[in-house]
């Protein structure tokens, strides 16, 4: 974890509303683990006061890119930002998925929405360490979909303008045939009611299953307690999502 | 003080109650953990002191999420004193401390005058520490959850009872959700205390409109942050004309600026809270930052602030018409 | 309520004491003037009420300069209630005022309680005010300056001298700088008065680091704006938790969002204050996104959202560790 | 007095940190007089929170110039705005300066710093109603100096780099004999300080003067009563500065 000030590479936009943002940063960019997340305070002064986090989208050389849509007053400014200026990032922070255990051979990635977020880095991972991997997709509509850096892919629209009529969940059953006997594990991200979905089925198929959460921060790595999960029949009643997560196993927490 | 002074000549150092304090900026509780989350990004030795996250007697688990809120200027905590307890405190962070060069204070919060004794005496065992912070914007069980640090004869009480018990620092940390802060200022001082700090989170409240539910879960928390700076400097104002005893001023502090403030209306030093969220390094930065406008001032002592406001008008908070 | 509600359909207007407004949002005092500064910007008649500048006997001057600063989120004024007394504002705005399609609230401040039943006494003689406001955050000059305000006794006495004087609305507007809002509610409430409107400014300061002088010229001010809204939220509920009678919520409302909060959290009605000096539109603003509100939630009156606030938590205002 | 959404044309860099911005408003271009002013909101949101008056520099067509140095949250962000960014403006507003009586015959211009704002727009007004004018006009140093649409200028500097090594209120005395048999009359806008001088100089002297003053406002248009201006023995104490100003006959007030 370190604090930098990096240069904007650019900003780009992939999709309605959503874009890109690549900065440099080339010790970010060689350490981050896929499902780590790097907070932003995204402008001087108060508006917004608190620094914005997301997650590391994908790497390449010194790059690092984030994908985020705009809905408030964080994403607005950046979405502004412009070669060459420069941003307050701290990262890499929080504990990756854990792509590179050996409990598993294929690397089920399901991401909802902006959920799809952490999934090029953690294909990339995968790949890397010859993985097999299926990858499902939902989101509102076609006009919404990114599926840039991403292998094996499945998508579903909320109204059917490509792929399934449904939901990644959807499609996630559906294809099980392609992963279950191939021992799977399954690392999601996405609305928080996904990702329920997810694990319930995760634990109903007794699949390994890892899940990025997303939630209030203030400080991002340990230092305000603002950030609790809750934990099951654990000795303790909370983890910390950004010290501890933001990916869990889907066992160990209450989503 | 003439026109060449040299920089390093400049005091920023400041004794308070015993304790030395190579500057006068601190972190504030509950903005800085116990001190050991940061060493990555920062050299937390060149603050001026470290006042740990509010110690209870028990480990507790804190408030369901949500536990924050970005409000205009500010945000909104409900974090519900969530600490590991005194005891893993002592035996898991107190070590790492030790080895930190700059003062480290503990502060101590408790549902029961018998509690802030219990944790005072377990820390006055140990070494390492160099004072305590008594977080009084806590719930007495007794009186039905009402706030300790509403109550003037509660302040004094705690403070007479811990003064009883420590011949170390101790600073009385006062809540601004008072009438007049003035009376619990003069309460603490009365009993003993050797500073306050001044002040607390202001109780605020948020809705999410579209599910009609508060916006933390515990409906009210604490607010902090650049948009109670105005609301703080006049509370350190106010405390610091009713007493002798140095005060702390804290309150959307964000940059050296806002810290020369504080100091010119009366602080003695002041406390980083919120800053430190959005960079980690502030604390630093802003002790940097009044060294250097004592530099372009030809101010050879940092103190040569501290209530050096220029105000003929007499305190006004109540005497003006709004 | 079913889906394809009619949006002419959904009532606005609401009867608080026998004065009907036409919609839940109203201009605070001290931040329309008199109602004649905006006529060329604004339909005025489009409020639900204007409230008046404060109206003391005697025309005041008010306080020197500065009176105005701008804070993060929020600015502090020190105007010193600079108005036109009583008797101009009978002959020189009230005939204009009359001309209005909109409830107008005269808003009266004083130094003492003989001068708050002189002024209202002369305002009952003239047809064409429908109620009053009763600005207790007043130095009582026979208290050493004391703020009404912040004692209930007065508070009491204010409300019940005024109320055996008029049949009209009368509602007191509380100060946030107190303790527990809720005593200062019950004391307005238990002596008569029709209504609560809650919060006047929050007492702050600022200095210029430069000069060493407070930034205004009576050192402190009253805090207004954004800043100040998550306080606001937390005094209405405290309040409106408190009382039977209704409460008018006051405090940093930009926006139809931030006017929904209130009425959420118990408020009645609320009053724009600070934002109409960036934009003199916006309480008519807020109204219409009030009603565009209702009407995406299948609403049929927007007093529906009036204390629907889903908190299964008790108040916790005094309860829940900070 | 309208309240209106306005395109930017655009912000152009004049001088050493000093920018003109140019907004497109047929109402406000065509009924400004010279001395009033206009109240920008720029930006949406708290930062900063309330409008920024500026005078009006000048107008043409339906274009309206402000000139401003950036010094603070306000004059960043309006550096930034780019053509055809709206901005909300309400003006104009305040009581212009005398230009219009016949008191006088040679309309004597003073500005210190920014003080030059109104001038382009009052040497306009004079010029078309065939008045002499002499203009001294001070700034720091040659870098701050802006000279654009004035006529018969004279200029001082603080640090001799042009003109005279000295004031704007230098430059008056030195050459009193260019206006003072010509039935004068001054008008000026600058520091506080400059304004001051400039009052005595004309007071001691008994040529007619009027100043524009600055201060905080937070509405600009009288309904906040945060503006007050020290009247001279008068029956009120104060008159509001945003409303009986920003422009006051130097016997009705102290400075
Ligand atoms: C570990 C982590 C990783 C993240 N990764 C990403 C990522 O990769 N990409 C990404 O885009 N974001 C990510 N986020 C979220 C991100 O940090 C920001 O919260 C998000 O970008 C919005 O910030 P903002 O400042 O634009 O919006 P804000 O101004 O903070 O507001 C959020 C928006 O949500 C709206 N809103 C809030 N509650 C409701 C409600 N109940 N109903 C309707 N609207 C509501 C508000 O109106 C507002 O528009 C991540 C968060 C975490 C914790
Ligand atoms: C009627 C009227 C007309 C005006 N016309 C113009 C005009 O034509 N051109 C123009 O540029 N401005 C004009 N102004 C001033 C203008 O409105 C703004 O105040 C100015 O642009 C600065 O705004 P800001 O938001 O950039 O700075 P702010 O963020 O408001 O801060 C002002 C700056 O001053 C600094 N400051 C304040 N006090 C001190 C001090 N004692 N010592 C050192 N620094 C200090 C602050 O640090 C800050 O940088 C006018 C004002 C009025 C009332
Ligand atoms: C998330 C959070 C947690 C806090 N926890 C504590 C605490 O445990 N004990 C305490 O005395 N104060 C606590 N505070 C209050 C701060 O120490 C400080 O008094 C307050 O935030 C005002 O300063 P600021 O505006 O600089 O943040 C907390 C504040 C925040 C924002
Ligand atoms: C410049 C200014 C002047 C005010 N004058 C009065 C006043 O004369 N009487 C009064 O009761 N309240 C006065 N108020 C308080 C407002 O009516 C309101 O209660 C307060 O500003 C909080 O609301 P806001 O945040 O929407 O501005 C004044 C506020 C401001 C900012
Ligand atoms: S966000 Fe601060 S502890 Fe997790
Ligand atoms: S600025 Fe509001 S009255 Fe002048």
């Amino acid at each position: 974890m370190i604090q930098s000030l990096c240069t904007v590479h650019n900003v780009e936009q992939v999709a309605e509303n959503i874009f890109v943002l690549t900065f440099i940063s080339p010790h970010i960019a060689s350490v981050t683990k896929a499902g780590q997340f790097v907070n932003i305070r995204v402008a001087e002064g108060v508006e917004p006061l608190l620094r914005r986090p997301f997650s590391v989208c994908r790497t390449e050389g010194e790059c690092v890119e984030i994908i985020f849509n705009v809905v408030g007053k964080g994403s607005s400014v950046l979405r502004k930002k412009q070669s060459g200026d420069l941003i307050d990032v701290l990262g890499p922070l929080g504990v990756p998925f854990s792509l590179f255990e050996d409990d598993f051979d294929t690397g089920v990635l399901v991401g909802g929405g902006l959920g799809v977020a952490p999934l090029p880095i953690s294909t990339a991972t995968l790949v890397a360490r010859q993985k097999s991997v299926s990858t499902f997709i939902g989101s509102r509509s076609k006009r919404q979909l990114v599926k840039n850096h991403l292998v094996n892919v499945h998508v579903a629209t909320d109204d059917g303008t490509e792929g399934l009529h449904g939901t990644a969940v959807d499609l996630l059953k559906k294809h099980s045939d392609e992963y279950r006997y191939r021992r799977p594990k399954i690392f999601a991200c996405g609305p928080t009611k996904m990702l329920h979905a997810v694990a319930a089925f995760a634990i109903a198929n007794s699949i390994p299953c890892e899940v990025s959460l997303e939630g209030p921060m203030a400080c991002g790595f340990g230092i305000c307690q603002g950030c609790p999960v809750e934990l099951v029949g654990a000795e303790r009643k909370y983890a910390l999502m950004c010290k501890e997560g933001p990916t869990f196993d889907v066992r160990r927490i209450r989503i | 003080m003439y026109e060449g002074y040299e920089s390093d000549m400049i005091t920023t150092s400041v004794t308070l109650a015993g304790v030395q304090f190579k500057n006068r900026v601190l972190v504030a509780s509950g903005t800085y953990g116990y001190g050991d989350d940061t060493i990555e990004l920062v050299d937390v030795s060149k603050l001026g002191g470290i006042i740990t996250k509010s110690l209870s007697m028990k480990p507790r688990d804190g408030n369901p999420p949500p536990r924050i809120v970005e409000t205009a200027g500010g945000m909104l905590n409900s974090i519900g004193l969530a600490n590991i307890g005194v005891h893993r405190f002592l035996t898991e962070k107190l070590p790492f401390l030790r080895t930190l060069d700059t003062a480290i204070i503990a502060n101590i919060a408790a549902s029961s005058i018998d509690e802030y004794c219990n944790v005072l005496d377990a820390l006055e065992a140990e070494k390492g520490i160099n004072g305590y912070e008594i977080n009084v914007s806590c719930p007495n069980v007794k009186e039905g959850g009402l706030s300790f640090g509403t109550n003037p004869t509660m302040v004094e009480e705690i403070t007479r009872r811990l003064r009883s018990r420590t011949k170390k620092l101790l600073s009385i940390k006062l809540t601004p959700n008072v009438t007049h802060i003035s009376e619990f200022a003069r309460a603490a001082e009365s009993a003993g205390a050797d500073a306050l700090s001044v002040i607390n989170t202001l109780i605020g409240m948020g809705v999410n409109i579209h599910t009609r539910k508060p916006m933390l879960s515990t409906v009210t928390g604490g607010l902090s942050g650049p948009a109670i700076k105005p609301v703080a400097l006049a509370k350190v104002y106010e405390a610091s004309k009713a007493v002798k005893i140095p005060v702390i001023g804290i309150g959307g502090i964000m940059n050296a600026n806002d810290a020369i403030e504080f100091l010119m209306v009366g602080a003695s030093a002041v406390q980083v809270g919120t800053a430190n969220y959005i960079d980690p390094g502030a604390g630093i930065k802003i002790a940097e930052g009044i060294r250097v406008f004592c530099e372009a001032h030809n101010l050879s002592d940092v103190g040569d602030l501290v209530g050096s406001l220029d105000a003929k008008t007499e305190f006004s908070a109540i005497s003006s018409w709004l």
